[in-house]
């Protein structure tokens, strides 16, 4: 059996039930793979662990992957999970904002560490400026969960559509009182978890071998998690260490994350990726990419499945 | 693999550690040669630590993602000293000195207020060293709820870390003095307040200065950690935070030198200020 | 008689004390338990356009799912639901979380503990290290930790070290400080008379270090290892974030605080808070034992 | 001649871990102005103990005492005595006019009376020029008679000391004990003075008070009046010998050997 | 009977940070086998630098010294000495035999002769039954005591003593003085003894070597042949008070009064 260390974005949780039901239902096991799944979280960067050696293949999102390329972690994009973006910005009505002109003069939640570029790209296509000059917004790096909003400490905050969203429900405001801006909705969308490992890897014929298997068996796993949501959750659920995720919320975000998932095979869409550089390119004055990518996705591995 | 620079570095050493015991025994009658000696030793040993870790990682071809070399991180520092000064004055000028003033400040102004009363002395200080041993990581996310995103949670993360410290060690500071010096000031019919102030308040400033030294280096660590959980887009922490994500980790160690930096000055600031305030305490005579 | 009489200023001086100051924190926590979760439930009322009662006010801000500051009770309730009513194993219970993170706690301790005693007895022996190693080991406290522990993690994940090593070393990374400081004291504490004695006998390097300055340290070591101990709870804790903060009281404080359960992070915090008390008490018992072996306590 | 202390059935008893400890039983001792008393006896004996329950650092558990014709509190708040320690118990961080000046603070003096009275006393004890220098930066010697400056500088009518020249070689401590005794002709203070040395007690005394442990009691009270005009040579003159003698029979019945 | 210290033009010079101190100067002192030598001088005039550099704790500048014939170094390598110190200097964490087995454990003598000499010196100095106990549990006598016998405990035909008795009170150093003049004569030992006290000084020698300070010399040597079986009376006797008086004489001559 061939050993795979595989290093995910964020804590263990819905968002990555196709990898944890591949591998509690056997499939990686029916491809000679041995999975070790390491859960991410507020301060792991997954392309410094693969830099350092530490997994061979990650989940990241593409434009902090397509940074870290640029910075010197030769990582290649082999497939794409997630068809769609899940990310938004999410208002409380009472502020009075109706559209993105509203931002300006507002204070907003933003995540950092690699994830503000979609953001901060959506704000220079808007022409928005972000470093608090006075038309501009007035920006926060978000903590990890929705209290700025419910303090009433930002306007706006970042959210998931299967995560945070969800929180700000639990938290007592009823959805007819918030507002929200769908990245996938405004045209900036970027594309988000999506399976990366290093270039060099895939010049090594037994390594391609491995990827190919356990992205098919990955695939193998979100498919059934669509078709079971209630039992993928309870094995997202099995998988979590802290103890601390429910089983509704869990539930929920399954239900969500196959909105996202839907519609892919695996695959890479070339448009869609064209779509996440032209994006990141147009940051006007700070881009976060400056010159367009080369190789940074490969139908290597999804072509032969 | 570049054996050179290995080959380099281990000689350097060597010669550095020889120039350090031909220093250490020179022991100079001249009061300034001795002190620049003492100077230099832990400098040449700066300097070899820097030269070994330029030499390992220039060797053995360390990805800077990993760990980037001193030379990278000077050139970094020196390319973004706005960058620098701009999180400097956020985190430390702010948060940092407004928490430790106000942390120190009100350790002490308790300690002197429960010293009077031994019951609350005794019920304040184990729970003190509990509060004192809680987690920062546990803190900050808290202090970020209750006071916002700016320095103000910052500067209440550090006031809680640095009371307790102060607290605890200016209590045992005024229980120090001997009860001879104050059977002395019994037998002038003295007061409390004169008591306090011409007795037990120097003789604590030994107990005060260890809590100052203590926080001066918690200070910046907790100020640092608490932007870890919600900042404005400028301060050390945020850097450090944001820029590892971004894999510009020879920006995270520029931040980590300046915090060393402005930590050790701060302790070295102290340590002086100590030596000049309790000149008269055993550790300080020739 | 003198049994009885410990017992009683036992009681005096420490539990009477320490239970007033709880009991005086626990009701200004109340207070501010309601202070602090008002401004929700009145905002919650304004947009269902109901006025509250204060008392109806009072009830519901210590009864919040999500309270900006829960309620004692609640953290209380929490604790026992997490401890009492779940096995040890589950990953649901807090027994389970503290004995990971005491886990690497300890190993952390016993590394940090040793490599500060080693540093100090070079320090201590060696005029050169003295000199040059001081400033730095004050200085390499000045560093973030939290800054660095993410890029440690990758270091020793790069040379193939994981698990509990890697919180381990942060942890000791703290606590080796207060061991290093306190064990040179220590290790100079020898009255020079003691050390003219050793060498009217013509004891050598390693019989006087062993006969003489190790003893005298004892005190000292230990004074260090109650600081140092407390420290590296934290270190534990702080190195648990950037290993995936899959287990432990870190991982339980940060998940709590992803899905903003304000509960779960008092009831660690609460729970770190009672493990660094008994940790530093089972250093001071052990002490105070070794101590009257050696016939030090009076 | 009027009585300054008047003690009548002292005792005390201090409550200790390990039970009562009888540290004073049964005094009764009366001090005239002008007296120099010196209290003597073996370690433990409970010589400090007396002398802090005359200061009022120390409360009696049983009987009567009188200082000036009141309490010791009231003597204590009235600043009637300067007591002078075993250790100088000079502050390091004052120099020693800084030292001299510490009563006169706490007791109102304003500054310019202070000067004056800092001067004049450092010369009474010999110590002009060193106003400006710390306590270590003396010798014990000299620290020992700042001390005394200090105790000197509100001008008590009565001095008690306990043990101060303990610290001192022998050389230093008769050169003092022979200024002290200048002192006291000079001033007409009244001195108790403890000590465990027998030359000592006969030279500088008009009584002395022999004292015995287990409890802490009188044993004997030797009249010592060899004038007030006395040389360190009277030592080797019979007389000195004779009370000497009588002192170390006195502490040798209230001695016992368990140690 | 043979020459033990042989010192000749002895100096000794501290660098220290305000110049150099000149601890000894020009000392030339020869001690016989069996003499029991006391240095007695005011505080800082060089007796311990002396005793130092007999025992080789310190290196002296100049001059040269010889003891048992041999280099000082030599002398303490072939463990020539018992030290004693002013305060008994006994380890806290061992027990009174733990203390006097030290110098035997690092000499490397077997088990069973530790115990051996351990029960045979506790005898010597009157602690038998002590040896279990710690030293704080032990008065400040039975402590210097038990110095004592760790210092004989391996049997050193010279005995270095540094104001052993320094800190204890008369009657109980009086007591102590007559048991150690007994162990001097039943053992025969070299003693080279330091002392601030002139009657100790007279009761216990057999010469007696003032020092004066500034820099630290030899003032006098002064003989002392009061027969080995003195007893604490003979300190009445005019003999004794001859010498006694002769030695204050040397003292205060040597003596500067600038402290
Ligand atoms: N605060 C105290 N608490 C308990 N016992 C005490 C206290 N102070 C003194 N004692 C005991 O009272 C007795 C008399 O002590 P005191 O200090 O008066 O003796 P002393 O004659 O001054 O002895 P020394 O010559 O050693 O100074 C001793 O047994 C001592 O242990
Ligand atoms: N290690 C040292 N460094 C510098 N000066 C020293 C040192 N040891 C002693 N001295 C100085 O040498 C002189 C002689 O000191 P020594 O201790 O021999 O005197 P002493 O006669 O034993 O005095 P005491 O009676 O106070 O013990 C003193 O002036 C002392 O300050
Ligand atoms: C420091 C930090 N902040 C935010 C994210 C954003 N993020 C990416 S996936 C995910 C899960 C959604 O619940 C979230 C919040 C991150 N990765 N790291
Ligand atoms: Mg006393
Ligand atoms: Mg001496």
């Amino acid at each position: 059996k061939d050993k795979l260390v595989l290093q995910l974005k964020w804590v263990t949780q819905a968002q990555f039930a196709g990898y944890y039901v591949a591998k509690d239902k056997g499939f990686y096991d029916a491809v000679d793979l041995d999975v070790e799944i390491k859960p991410g979280g507020p301060d792991i960067a997954p392309a410094q662990v693969i830099a350092g050696g530490g997994a061979d293949v990650i989940i990241d999102w593409m434009p902090s992957a397509l940074a870290s390329r640029e910075k010197g972690v030769p990582i290649v994009n082999i497939a794409q999970p997630f068809k769609r973006s899940g990310m938004m910005l999410t208002c409380l009505k009472e502020s009075g904002i109706k559209s993105p002109e509203d931002f300006r003069g507002r204070t907003l939640g933003v995540w950092f560490f690699g994830n503000e570029y979609p953001f901060l790209s959506w704000m220079s296509q808007l022409g928005i400026p972000t470093d608090g000059s006075d038309n501009g917004v007035k920006v926060l790096k978000q903590g990890f969960n929705v209290d700025p909003l419910l303090q009433k400490q930002a306007d706006c905050i970042s959210t998931m559509t299967y995560n945070e969203y969800w929180q700000i429900i639990d938290a007592g405001i009823a959805a007819e009182d918030l507002i929200t801006f769908q990245y996938e909705d405004q045209g900036v969308a970027t594309l988000e978890d999506g399976i990366y490992v290093m270039e060099a890897d895939l010049d090594d014929p037994k390594k391609v071998d491995m990827f190919q298997r356990f992205v098919k068996a990955s695939m193998q796993g979100w498919n059934y998690a669509a078709e079971n949501p209630a039992e993928a959750a309870d094995i997202v659920l099995e998988n979590d260490a802290t103890g601390a995720q429910t089983e509704k919320h869990q539930k929920r975000m399954m239900g969500e994350i196959n909105k996202l998932v839907a519609g892919s095979d695996g695959s890479l869409n070339v448009a869609d990726y064209d779509r996440t550089v032209k994006s990141l390119l147009s940051g006007g004055s700070d881009p976060v990419i400056s010159k367009e990518p080369e190789g940074a996705h490969t139908d290597k591995i999804t072509k032969g499945m | 693999m570049n054996n050179g620079a290995i080959v380099a570095a281990t000689f350097f050493w060597m010669v550095a550690w020889f120039a350090n015991s031909w220093l250490v025994k020179l022991n100079p009658s001249n009061q300034v040669l001795a002190r620049g000696i003492n100077l230099l030793i832990p400098l040449i040993f700066g300097v070899t630590l820097i030269v070994i870790w330029e030499g390992i990682t220039v060797g053995f071809n360390i990805s800077p993602v990993l760990l980037p070399s001193p030379s990278m991180i000077w050139a970094r520092i020196a390319a973004s000293t706005d960058i620098l000064w701009a999180d400097f004055t956020q985190t430390f000028l702010k948060a940092v000195l407004a928490g430790y003033a106000m942390g120190c400040i009100s350790g002490f102004a308790v300690a002197v207020a429960v010293d009077r009363v031994p019951f609350l002395r005794k019920g304040l200080l184990p729970i003190g060293n509990l509060v004192a041993a809680l987690p920062i990581v546990g803190i900050a996310p808290i202090m970020v709820m209750w006071f916002g995103f700016d320095w103000q949670s910052k500067a209440a993360v550090v006031v809680v870390m640095t009371f307790f410290p102060m607290l605890v060690n200016t209590v045992a500071g005024l229980a120090a003095s001997g009860a001879m010096e104050r059977d002395l000031m019994q037998t002038y019919a003295s007061g409390y307040w004169q008591t306090l102030l011409k007795l037990r308040l120097p003789a604590a400033m030994p107990f005060i200065f260890n809590a100052l030294k203590i926080n001066s280096t918690l200070a910046l660590i907790g100020a640092i950690v608490a932007e870890f959980f919600g900042t404005p887009i400028v301060g050390m922490g945020f850097r450090i935070s944001t820029e590892v994500g971004r894999m510009n980790i020879d920006m995270v160690w520029a931040e980590i030198f300046v915090a060393a930096l402005a930590g050790s000055l701060s302790y070295g600031l102290i340590a002086l200020l100590e030596r000049a305030v309790t000149f008269w305490h055993p550790s300080y005579r020739s | 008689m003198a049994q009885s009489g410990g017992l009683n200023r036992w009681f005096v001086d420490r539990v009477l004390p320490v239970g007033t100051m709880v009991v005086a924190i626990v009701v200004i926590w109340y207070g501010f338990a309601v202070i602090l979760n008002a401004p929700f439930e009145r905002d919650q009322a304004a947009r269902a356009d109901t006025s509250l009662t204060t008392m109806q006010l009072v009830n519901k801000t210590l009864a919040q799912e999500r309270p900006v500051l829960p309620a004692p009770h609640q953290v209380a309730d929490e604790i026992w639901k997490t401890t009492a009513l779940k096995k040890v194993t589950s990953k649901r219970s807090l027994i389970y979380h503290t004995w990971i993170t005491m886990s690497s706690t300890l190993l952390g301790f016993a590394m940090g503990s040793m490599l500060g005693i080693l540093l100090a007895v070079l320090i201590v022996h060696s005029a050169v290290l003295d000199k040059s190693l001081m400033p730095w080991v004050i200085t390499s406290q000045t560093i973030p930790i939290l800054a660095i522990a993410p890029m440690i993690i990758v270091v020793l994940n790069a040379v193939g070290i994981s698990g509990l090593l890697p919180k381990a070393f942060i942890s000791a990374y703290l606590s080796f400080f207060p061991v290093t400081v306190g064990m040179v004291k220590g290790l100079r504490s020898p009255d020079p008379r003691h050390l003219d004695l050793m060498r009217t006998y013509n004891a050598s390097n390693q019989q006087t270090f062993w006969k003489l300055r190790w003893p005298s340290a004892v005190p000292f070591l230990f004074t260090s290892m109650k600081v140092a101990v407390a420290i590296s709870l934290v270190g534990a804790i702080v190195g648990e974030l950037p290993t995936g903060a899959v287990a432990g009281l870190g991982a339980r404080l940060l998940t709590g605080s992803y899905y903003g359960q304000t509960i779960q992070i008092w009831s660690a915090l609460i729970a770190a808070a009672v493990l660094a008390a008994l940790l530093v008490m089972l250093v001071d018992i052990i002490a105070r034992i070794v101590m009257s072996r050696m016939g030090m306590a009076r | 001649m009027s009585i300054v202390i008047d003690a009548e059935g002292l005792d005390l008893t201090f409550q200790t871990n390990d039970g009562p400890v009888h540290a004073l039983s049964d005094i009764d001792l009366k001090v005239l102005t002008g007296e120099f008393v010196s209290l003597i006896g073996p370690s433990g004996c409970g010589k400090t103990t007396l002398l802090r329950v005359i200061a009022d650092l120390e409360k009696p558990t049983g009987g009567s005492i009188s200082v000036n014709g009141v309490s010791p509190e009231e003597a204590r708040l009235s600043r009637a005595y300067g007591y002078v320690f075993q250790a100088a118990a000079l502050y390091p961080w004052r120099t020693i006019g800084g030292n001299i000046s510490l009563p006169l603070e706490v007791m109102g003096y304003p500054k310019a009376e202070r000067a004056e009275l800092i001067s004049r006393n450092l010369d009474l004890v010999n110590l002009t020029g060193f106003e400006k220098k710390f306590p270590w930066q003396l010798s014990g010697g000299m620290q020992q008679r700042a001390s005394i400056a200090r105790a000197l500088s509100f001008d008590p009518d009565m001095l008690l000391m306990d043990e101060p020249f303990g610290a001192l070689d022998e050389i230093v401590r008769d050169h003092l004990n022979e200024q002290l005794l200048k002192l006291w002709a000079k001033t007409k203070k009244t001195v108790v003075f403890v000590t465990h040395s027998i030359p000592e007690a006969v030279f500088l005394s008009t009584r002395i008070v022999v004292m015995s442990p287990r409890p802490g009691r009188i044993h004997e009270i030797i009249d010592c009046e060899l004038g007030h005009d006395r040389s360190l040579d009277i030592r080797e003159t019979p007389e000195f010998l004779e009370i000497a003698h009588r002192v170390r029979e006195g502490l040798r019945q209230g001695h016992s050997y368990d140690d």
